[in-house]
């Protein structure tokens, strides 16, 4: 892949990044900023990637602890935004009347 | 693994396509409240198609020790990120964010090194040099910086502004090391591998001081903003290496992220430049008391409020961080019970940024079972002020004071408030007259209408129900 | 640039055209769509290219025609959204009530 | 041209960046209505930056007869296009898109074929092959279906759906055609050019018929369609040419326009696959006059009407399609004079879908001068209408139909309508009883209030206008 082409993909991943946050609810700041969190995990690939090129113990040493670091920010991010997420559930936002209805019997009972 | 030498690098980009597709997708599903649960899922399934085509590649396990190494790595993380993404209290989301985002950002970091060693001597082209050079010092100070702001949010550092004399100079100055150091590097001299380390060590010094002088209650912001640099990191390592899933991905959470902190900056009104500049020793993004605006103050006992409160037909309960701080949630849901089986209507008052996260109360009162159709938001409750005999604020201060409404001077002027000041009656509990996170003084507390019960909130709060129920 | 690149290419911007086009106001549809119909204007890139590859006189003719059509598009297209959005100098839409006021001073007199 | 030769396909590949992400930005601005303006220009450099950056590709000129001949078509194309633009009349635009949207789709298919004609004989790859058959067909049903839609609006062809017996066959054998001949060429049956003949001539028959038996009325939304089809088709020529501006603008034009086609056919609430579906001889998509309920029908005077509304405190103009058809703006400019000069309070209400195109009555009245500041949306004025004496029905119908609210039936249900019959009284111009766009019969015509002064609309507006003068 020419560099060219490795810029124009990172415009246009760029430009969907920007449309794609919209106006959005407080309350869903910290979830979102979480779950994008998540996503650059991503950059595991590049620990798995060198590993079969590492040569020597030290360097293999640091690519093991950059795979685990990877594998927390991937597995712990993900799981975390699902557990913020759980509040809405229970209390969805406003403009979902039909769906505070749905949650309410799926939310656990005030006793 | 012969098995796997067979899959061709098209099928490869192809999955990677289809992840990064998943990934955007669930990103759009995660920006309303509806679809937000799936679009986590979403976009989990892209990353788990990422990896595994990632192990598809042709030699990826090439060498005796590779495959137990990748597998221990993959099982060490897992091991430690599930449980800590479980057991983490809800309240405890931002730094736990903080430090996901930071191994992100050292992973980045380490990439970065390894890279460099293993291409030590030269064979390294510019082409790759370069960005894996800058994606060390993005990674670098991300990390640490990252780990910074789980500290002050973690209380293992004060969360007040720590900052050293000229630290504008000596933070420019890291910089240039860094940039410097790359420059000399991307150059060609490869000789030894002091300036990779020079690199590294000066991007992490520069993430600490960045993040140190920022007050605790910026740290939302902060780490969005440094999750949008791991993200950038990524993006950059993915073009070293060549890899088009690191590249969208990263650079999607680049651009994301930093609409994102924009957002959050706003919510709370402030400004991410002056957040950051705080960071550089400019502005000083922290709270400072402000002078007491005196006034008579009226102080009132928990016996008193019980009364109030019994008598009132509806009352509304504002919390703010002070709940937070006092863990009071659960003695407020026995408080709202006791009225309610007085025949007292109570309805609870959530302040967009009340707390010191987005959603923090809806966080706190759904753990304390508060049902949900007892919350409203800003704009459903303020109208109904007027309509109230008494209003109960528990630890919350900046989020009702009048200033933002009346006051242009005022640092907190234009924010939107809950404007408790129109209901009949305001009780304040906090522990003394001290300000909030903005630092500034509150008209609210010398309102004739209003009367403050000092006092821990938890303690006040269940003392009030126990006068309550004696009634 | 491999296949696999511009497919991936494809994808984005495809979510970039998606994300882009979020809730607008009916009046701005027409503008829209000459808009948008503008830019694919872009094929005259490919008569362009193709023009010193042609051979004989009728391929040439083809794209003679080809490259009068896509400048057409291009031309036309951009005119026409142009003068379609100078309604939006006289009257803007409701929610910018500042400009409004503004325009009113750019906007042709009342007779 | 030794000159351009010189420069590296990087820096063109660079330029090309630079246009999309003009094209990117451009469209965000023209989603505004503020920025509207701006972002079409923004597009158009981008626009020109990616021309010019293919002109400075080496040897684009080579061959003596080529600068000629690439100059030849861009000043014919210049030549034709600025006038055409700059001449046609506002409500003529969306015809205009769909001859510029028309030829687009004609020079992806010239293309397509040249490239087929130039690596006759075999040289061709797949890879380039398949994109450029299959950019072919879409581009010619782009071309010849826009042709169409540009026939039907500037009523060169009637209106009305046209539909052979046995349409729905007749379509599908000719996409198997299509789709056949493809794969006979891509499976490299290179002999001679007949195939991609067929090709061109079967999709060409085919846009015809598939958008022959639209009614004219549908047709925006149609145009919107097959200008989404063309952005597609040049993408895909992008990919056979491995060009990354065509690619990503074309697919630009192919999402965003499909989009915006929905958000067409529900502002004037049809369905897309509906008003295609009439394209393929299913459900028809036109107005059938509809069964006039009967009920008793008031018709009135020019001089009656002006006693009404001179004698009015507010009276409120709305206009619809026929005020269009009857080019009555002028007219309505007039009456509207003449009554503020008697002190009469004039509003228009302007419904969103009012006409056949959206803002066609704001272009109209804009038109005639009518001050902006009396033009109100849908939104505003619906309130407003109880307190208004007399309203106007200037050649609207559909617009102004109570049954889109009471009747659960009716093919309009659920459409926002103007709520014209809570007013004082209601006065329709129109020249008989004929049903509008929807097809169907308006109860409002047979309301108490209601009164109708049958006739053109220009012509009874002016003579209510002279009457009013004589009060
Ligand atoms: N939500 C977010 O995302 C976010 C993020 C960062 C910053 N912020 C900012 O944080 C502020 C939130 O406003 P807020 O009204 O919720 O909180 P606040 O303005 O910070 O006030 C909290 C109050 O609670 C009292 N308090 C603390 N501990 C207490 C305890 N144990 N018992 C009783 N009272 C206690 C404190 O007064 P005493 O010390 O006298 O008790 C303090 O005045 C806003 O300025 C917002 O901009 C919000
Ligand atoms: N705005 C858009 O983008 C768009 C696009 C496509 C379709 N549509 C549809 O078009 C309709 C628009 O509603 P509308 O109320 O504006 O128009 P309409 O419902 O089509 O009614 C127009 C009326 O004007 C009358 N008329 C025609 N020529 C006239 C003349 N010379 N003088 C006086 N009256 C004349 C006709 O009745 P007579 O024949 O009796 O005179 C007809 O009933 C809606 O159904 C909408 O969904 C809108």
């Amino acid at each position: 892949m020419s560099t060219v082409i490795e810029i124009a993909i990172l415009v246009l991943a760029g430009f969907v990044g920007f449309e794609v946050i919209s106006k959005i609810p407080n309350t869903l700041h910290t979830p979102l900023m979480s779950g994008t969190n998540a996503i650059h995990g991503i950059v595991l690939l590049g620990a798995l990637l060198l590993m079969p090129l590492a040569s020597g113990v030290f360097e293999q040493a640091l690519l093991v602890v950059a795979i685990t670091f990877g594998t927390i920010n991937i597995i712990g991010g993900f799981f975390v935004t699902d557990r913020m997420l759980e509040m809405f559930k229970r209390k969805p936002e406003k403009p979902q009347h039909e769906q505070a209805a749905a949650s309410t019997d799926g939310g656990k009972p005030e006793q | 693994m012969a098995a796997f030498a067979a899959i061709s690098p098209n099928v490869i980009n192809g999955l990677y396509i289809v992840a990064f597709a998943l990934f955007i997708f669930g990103l759009h599903n995660l920006t309303g409240p509806r679809t937000a649960v799936r679009g986590n899922q979403i976009a989990a399934v892209g990353m788990a198609i990422a990896v595994v085509a990632t192990l598809l590649r042709p030699h990826i396990f090439h060498g005796s020790a590779t495959p137990w190494l990748i597998a221990l790595g993959l099982v060490l993380g897992t091991a430690i990120g599930i449980p800590a993404a479980l057991r983490v209290r809800m309240t405890a989301m931002p730094q736990m964010v903080a430090i996901f985002n930071g191994v992100g950002g050292g992973a980045v970091a380490i990439i970065a090194w390894v890279e460099y060693r293993h291409h030590y001597g030269g064979s390294f082209s510019l082409k790759a040099e370069i960005p894996s050079l800058l994606a060390a010092i993005i990674g670098s100070i991300s990390f640490w910086g990252s780990n910074i702001a789980f500290a002050k949010l973690q209380e293992l550092l004060p969360g007040r502004p720590l900052k050293l004399p000229g630290q504008v100079v000596i933070n420019l100055a890291l910089l240039v090391v860094c940039v410097g150091s790359l420059i000399v590097l991307a150059s060609g001299v490869h000789s030894q591998g002091l300036f990779i380390l020079g690199i590294l060590v000066a991007a992490a010094v520069l993430g600490n001081m960045i993040v140190l002088p920022i007050g605790g209650a910026d740290m939302p912001v902060v780490i969005s903003l440094l999750n949008a640099f791991t993200g950038l990191s990524a993006a950059i390592t993915g073009i070293a290496l060549n890899n088009i899933a690191m590249i969208v991905a990263g650079m999607l959470v680049g651009a994301s992220g930093s609409i994102l902190t924009n957002l959050m900056a706003k919510a709370m009104n402030r400004s991410v430049p002056a957040i950051v500049a705080g960071g550089f020793g400019g502005a000083v993004a922290a709270p400072a008391v402000g002078a007491q605006t005196g006034g008579t103050v009226r102080s009132t006992s928990a016996q008193d409020v019980a009364i109030q409160l019994s008598y009132a037909r509806q009352v509304v309960i504002a919390p703010g961080y002070g709940m937070a701080v006092a863990q009071a949630q659960h003695a407020v849901r026995e408080l709202e019970r006791a009225l309610e089986s007085k025949g007292v209507e109570v309805k609870f008052a959530i302040h967009p940024v009340a707390g010191r996260m987005p959603g923090h109360m809806n966080v706190l009162l759904a753990e304390a079972d508060v049902p949900y159709d007892l919350l409203r938001e800003m704009d459903e409750i303020n109208p109904e002020f007027s309509r109230t005999d008494v209003t109960l604020v528990i630890g919350a201060n900046d989020v009702t004071n009048p200033a933002a409404k009346n006051e242009p001077g005022s640092p907190i002027y234009g924010m939107p408030i809950l404007e408790v000041d129109k209901s009949g009656a305001v009780v304040v509990l906090k522990r003394s007259m001290a300000s909030g996170f903005a630092g500034i003084d509150n008209p609210l507390f010398y309102e004739d209408k209003t009367s403050m019960l000092f006092g821990d909130a938890k303690q006040s709060v269940s003392d009030i129900t126990a006068e309550v129920g004696a009634l």
